[in-house]
């Protein structure tokens, strides 16, 4: 057992897979000799050789070419996207290219890959580097799409999608680059496609991701102090998604509240209000309700992205205000 | 051979003109079975396109097609010289590339009807022949996008030592989309093993490219960019074409690294099949029509002293798979509601929720 | 009063706005000599000749960023993307510069351009150019997406979009260009954000967008013969969103079935139910329903296609079963 | 001058060393008004960012920032050569060329503390400085997207005949991605009165641009294939600068389309505020701080007989503003809840619904 930071994780998870697996390669801007600019891909470069992992020029549509061309014909390739609001340039090789050639040649190709990006809003880098931009995958069949909010989840999940013979989209949320976890020692796996129930209650089920689920874990704390007890979910995959553990939460509490970083149209609370509504609409003592960032470019000024993005008071307050309807 | 002699980070650039003239090599042309190949290719891949445009207009072929009459040369010569395990990425106009890798026609033609004996039981359409075993990595319908992916496979194939080239072939439009910015400057820089092949027809679908292109050789003026030699040659004669493709795999799999071809060749065609074509100046048809590749290979050879007889046989023989694969492709069920919901993830399956 | 293709209709409207504003410009590939590869644009090369009606490279970031530098300085650009796959190679454009330049600048730009692309399948182009991308720019904050289901409102709405000083993301649907339709004389001109109940029912509220709005139609008729009384929506415009007709409808109908060409994630739809269920539970009698596209690539071949995109019978059943439970 | 003459489909590149003599001029220097102009701006934006280090580590500045320490000359040569109503599109990078058209310290200082006076109110932050009403059009955070956007606005401009002509600044590493190539053979063919100013600095954020570009000159040595004339010169040498500046206004003021400058600078510090820049071996930093632009160009003009004095006054004003500056920025107020659902859409809301 051992702390260590959600930075951390990320080499640690990359390092064990590229130990047990040496087609598991490694790519993108600055993430060999600098280890990357968030300091998340630290010495692999120096344990696995400048082979295994490379610097690349600024050309976002080569990195994932790249990957795609070596994940048809045999390697297990990691790319990086520095910031998820980068999939902008090279979204034709994501959406296009990887996610559908399988399906196109009729299951002649499988695209064992990994692209890693850094992901949400937090820290006053402005509107072009604080998107969070899951709902942009999760809406392109042949992605699967997960996002951790946790160390331990970091290693579990980055493993769990090195070895998954699908693309997976690793979205890793900058705000929580500085966050701690215990994470246990050895070899640690996990599932893709599964939910984390964290917190179990009678009343309330939020639902939340990556940087959202430790604001909807206090929320529930104060809440519970307020007399509201909620179940809180960590989604942790968008796709698949873990609709067995969501749905049978939010029927049993009766209560769904989304917590979401994502500006409000077409986020993946609404996908999963429309899941719940059409599944167990009767089961639902409530409207559902989703907390968002409002539909707006993220602002630069700390003040106001504090404003914009969800916070623990207005978690506690919508809940608060819709339960006592 | 000059023609593809790397100059890595070369200052200077010689003008693809005077490349062209070294691009025609003083070397010895194909030895006799080589140049039957070649000649069986391009009559294969010819007669199979005049039949898929007939079946074009027999309204049995759905959605688009792009043929390549005229260019076949190219493709053949590629077939001939690439080793049975290198890889192709070809764009949607990839008939003759998927054929020239060993794709049996039936499984083609059936994918252009739709049918569940295509190539990808009719999933991916004319526009996206792929054929793993052949090496044939795929037909991509975004200029551009497979030039990157070429290069994934090229950086896989030095990875792990195999002795493979990718060969990306795209065309003149193709030389002003970022991606091919990309994709050129990464090659090279990794000294990866791929071939690039612009197949300059002269025309984007309906515009000309010489339009819209800041220079006269839209991939060989470019090549000084990224640190590669100027490489314009005559995309119409086969042998031409085999021994520069020849140089250039070889080069590859040395580990001389990248090379970009500017092949000039015509689309004798229209760009798809809602394309009659009208833009183009008659005599500019009439002129490359007189170039077609294969007449004048055909006597070529004649007079290289082959007998005719050997090629009438290839001729009849490439008819008969051309009536046999129309005939089996027809006759392919359509697919079935079971395949709609398979393979979207290696599982075989589509479910997006646990 | 003229019967007017789709397809014709395009350059009526586009005419019509460059007849009476100087400051509108064109470009995109092959739409000027060549009219448009789906000869949308027939005549205007002609018409406005070539200074205002330009052809460009095969560089669709080229062609967004000249309409969006255009746009800032005083221009009213309309740019085509000649399928709607292809905002995969240019989407930084689209959502990370013309959607948010407006406001992280505090207002100092404003962006009067139309960006016109060809949507969504039927035409068994295959996975990379069938696509209904709507909901990736219904996601964006900073863009209006306007989908026309009709000759007429494909001139109002472009004439609309024209006139907008907001960037509008104008989205023909490539299944309907042979589609016909009255359309009156002389100048024509809409309202963004405005739906159109297209026929009133008692039992149910279908709400569709473009290719699925005639669907949706048939369908209520067939419904309407089997003693299902629907009333349809033509959404026509997801940003903004006309909730007000949308939600008074489905409240005064008791049900909402949404009729989506889009793979099912994060689909327009979805975002509308959540909408629904959030502020008109009480008047939901019973689960809304999604009509779509199953979550896959879509295949190229005809019978294939067929099956996966919402059909007239796929509508009757899904409405008939949920109606009679 | 011969270094700014436009070769349009040039079919053969001169190496950009080559170019690189002819682009310093034989032409007389600037006029002293100009020189002191230049000096003056280099002093002020040196100043500033001095000053916006200081402010980091007392942490009130909040998000990112990315100083150009070093690289002053470019910016304060441009300035003073551009026409009031030019357009200028700078990178993240951008303090220095927002300054130098003419922005005053204050909004800027106010912009990187995140206060209701800064340039944007704050919404924006250090990346995206823009000022409208001085010709800044913008900054703009995602390497490479606009140089095609400048495009627009030259393309807007030659529609408008106005004169009016667009600069855009981008670094080393930024001509490695598509939208770079895409945008200059647009510009190319539609003659589009835009100046592209590559800021060679040698660096990426970490990396080393040589290590992963395929040719010396990563700006210069892609000239030829848009059909422009390769022009390498000393970015830290305002004089040369101020030259090639005005060189490559006029020429596309009058029609003759772009020009490709490739200046050669050092960021003298880290990427941004994160980086320590360990990764620069010491005597490359030793050697560029010698080659401090302004030092010498202070020295420069003391020998054309300049007095001191003006030299000091100068200097003396500089510093004052930057204070003033200073203590209006902090003085600022944070920007209120109204600002958020401001200006989304021109009509000053950010409604999504009716
Ligand atoms: C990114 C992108 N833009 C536009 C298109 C539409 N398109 C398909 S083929 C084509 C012309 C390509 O010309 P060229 O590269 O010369 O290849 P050719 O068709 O002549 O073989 C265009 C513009 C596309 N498929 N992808
Ligand atoms: C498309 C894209 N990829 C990566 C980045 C991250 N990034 C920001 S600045 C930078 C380095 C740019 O180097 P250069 O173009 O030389 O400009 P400089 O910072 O040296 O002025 C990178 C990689 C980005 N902002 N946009
Ligand atoms: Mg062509
Ligand atoms: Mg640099």
């Amino acid at each position: 057992m051992a702390e260590l930071t959600y930075r951390e994780a990320i080499a640690r998870g990359i390092a064990q897979e590229m130990r047990r697996d040496d087609r598991v390669v490694f790519l993108g801007e600055d993430v060999a000799a600098a280890g990357g600019v968030f300091k998340g891909t630290v010495g692999l470069l120096e344990e696995f050789g400048p082979v295994r992992v490379r610097d690349t020029p600024i050309s976002e549509q080569a990195i994932l070419g790249a990957a795609m061309g070596a994940a048809m014909t045999g390697l297990r390739p990691i790319a990086e996207i520095m910031y998820s609001d980068f999939f902008g340039v090279c979204w034709d090789l994501v959406v296009n290219q990887i996610a559908k050639s399988r399906y196109m040649t009729n299951g002649q190709m499988t695209f064992p890959l990994v692209i890693r990006s850094g992901n949400g809003g937090g820290l006053r880098f402005g509107a072009q580097h604080s998107q969070s931009v899951e709902n942009w995958a999760m809406a392109v069949p042949g992605l699967k799409v997960v996002v951790p909010s946790s160390p331990a989840d970091v290693i579990g999940l980055m493993s769990a999608a090195i070895r998954d013979p699908d693309p997976v989209i690793f979205l890793e949320e900058k705000a929580l680059y500085p966050a701690k976890g215990e994470v246990a020692d050895g070899e640690i796996t996990d599932t893709l496609g599964t939910a984390k129930v964290l917190r179990t209650g009678e009343h309330a089920t939020l639902v939340a991701l990556g940087n959202m689920v430790p604001r909807a874990m206090s929320a529930a704390g104060d809440l519970a102090a307020a007399g509201i007890d909620c179940t809180v979910i960590d989604v942790r995959s968008l796709v698949p998604l873990d609709t067995t553990t969501i749905l049978r939460e939010v029927a049993r509490t009766g209560r769904l509240f989304t917590v979401e970083e994502n500006p409000r149209l077409c986020g993946w609370g609404g996908e999963l209000v429309s899941i719940a509504s059409e599944e167990i609409f009767y089961d639902l003592d409530g409207a559902p309700i989703r907390i968002t960032t409002p539909h707006i470019p993220l602002p630069a000024a700390d003040t106001l992205e504090d404003l914009a993005i969800p916070s623990v008071d207005r978690i506690v307050a919508t809940v608060q205000k819709a339960m006592n309807e | 051979m000059a023609a593809t002699a790397r100059a890595k980070g070369a200052r200077s650039a010689k003008s693809a003109k005077s490349a062209k003239g070294k691009a025609a090599p003083a070397s010895a042309p194909p030895e006799e079975r080589t140049r039957l190949a070649l000649y069986e290719q391009m009559i294969r891949l010819r007669y199979f396109e005049k039949r898929a445009y007939d079946l074009f207009l027999q309204n049995l072929v759905k959605g688009t097609s792009h043929l390549a009459l005229g260019q076949e040369a190219i493709a053949a010569a590629f077939g001939v010289a690439m080793r049975t395990d290198d890889y192709t990425f070809a764009t949607y106009r990839g008939h003759n590339h998927t054929l020239a890798r060993g794709v049996p026609m039936t499984p083609v033609m059936a994918e252009l009807l739709g049918r569940e004996n295509g190539l990808m039981a009719g999933k991916g359409g004319s526009m996206h022949l792929t054929s793993v075993e052949h090496g044939m990595m795929g037909s991509y319908a975004i200029v551009g996008a497979h030039l990157p992916i070429a290069c994934g496979a090229a950086w896989s194939a030095q990875y792990r030592g195999s002795g493979q080239v990718a060969v990306v072939f795209f065309g003149d439009g193709a030389t002003n989309i970022g991606a091919f910015h990309e994709a050129l400057n990464f090659a090279a820089i990794w000294d990866l093993p791929v071939v690039f092949v612009c197949e300059n027809n002269l025309y984007m679908e309906y515009t000309r490219t010489s339009t819209i292109t800041a220079v006269e050789h839209p991939a060989a003026d470019r090549a000084a960019g990224y640190g590669l030699e100027p490489l314009a040659v005559d995309g119409n004669d086969a042998d031409e074409m085999y021994h520069v493709a020849i140089a250039a795999l070889d080069k590859a799999r040395s580990g001389g690294g990248p090379t970009l071809i500017e092949a000039l060749t015509y689309r004798q065609g229209g760009h798809s099949r809602a394309d009659p074509a009208k833009y183009r100046p008659q005599a500019e048809v009439d002129e490359w029509l007189a170039r077609d590749p294969i007449p004048a290979y055909r006597a070529r050879l004649l007079a290289a002293g082959i007998d005719g007889a050997v090629l009438d046989g290839i001729e009849k023989a490439a008819a008969e798979d051309v009536d046999t694969a129309t005939e089996e492709a027809k006759a392919g069920a359509l697919p079935g509601p079971d395949l709609l919901m398979k393979d979207v993830w290696a599982d075989g399956g589509a479910s997006w929720r646990n």
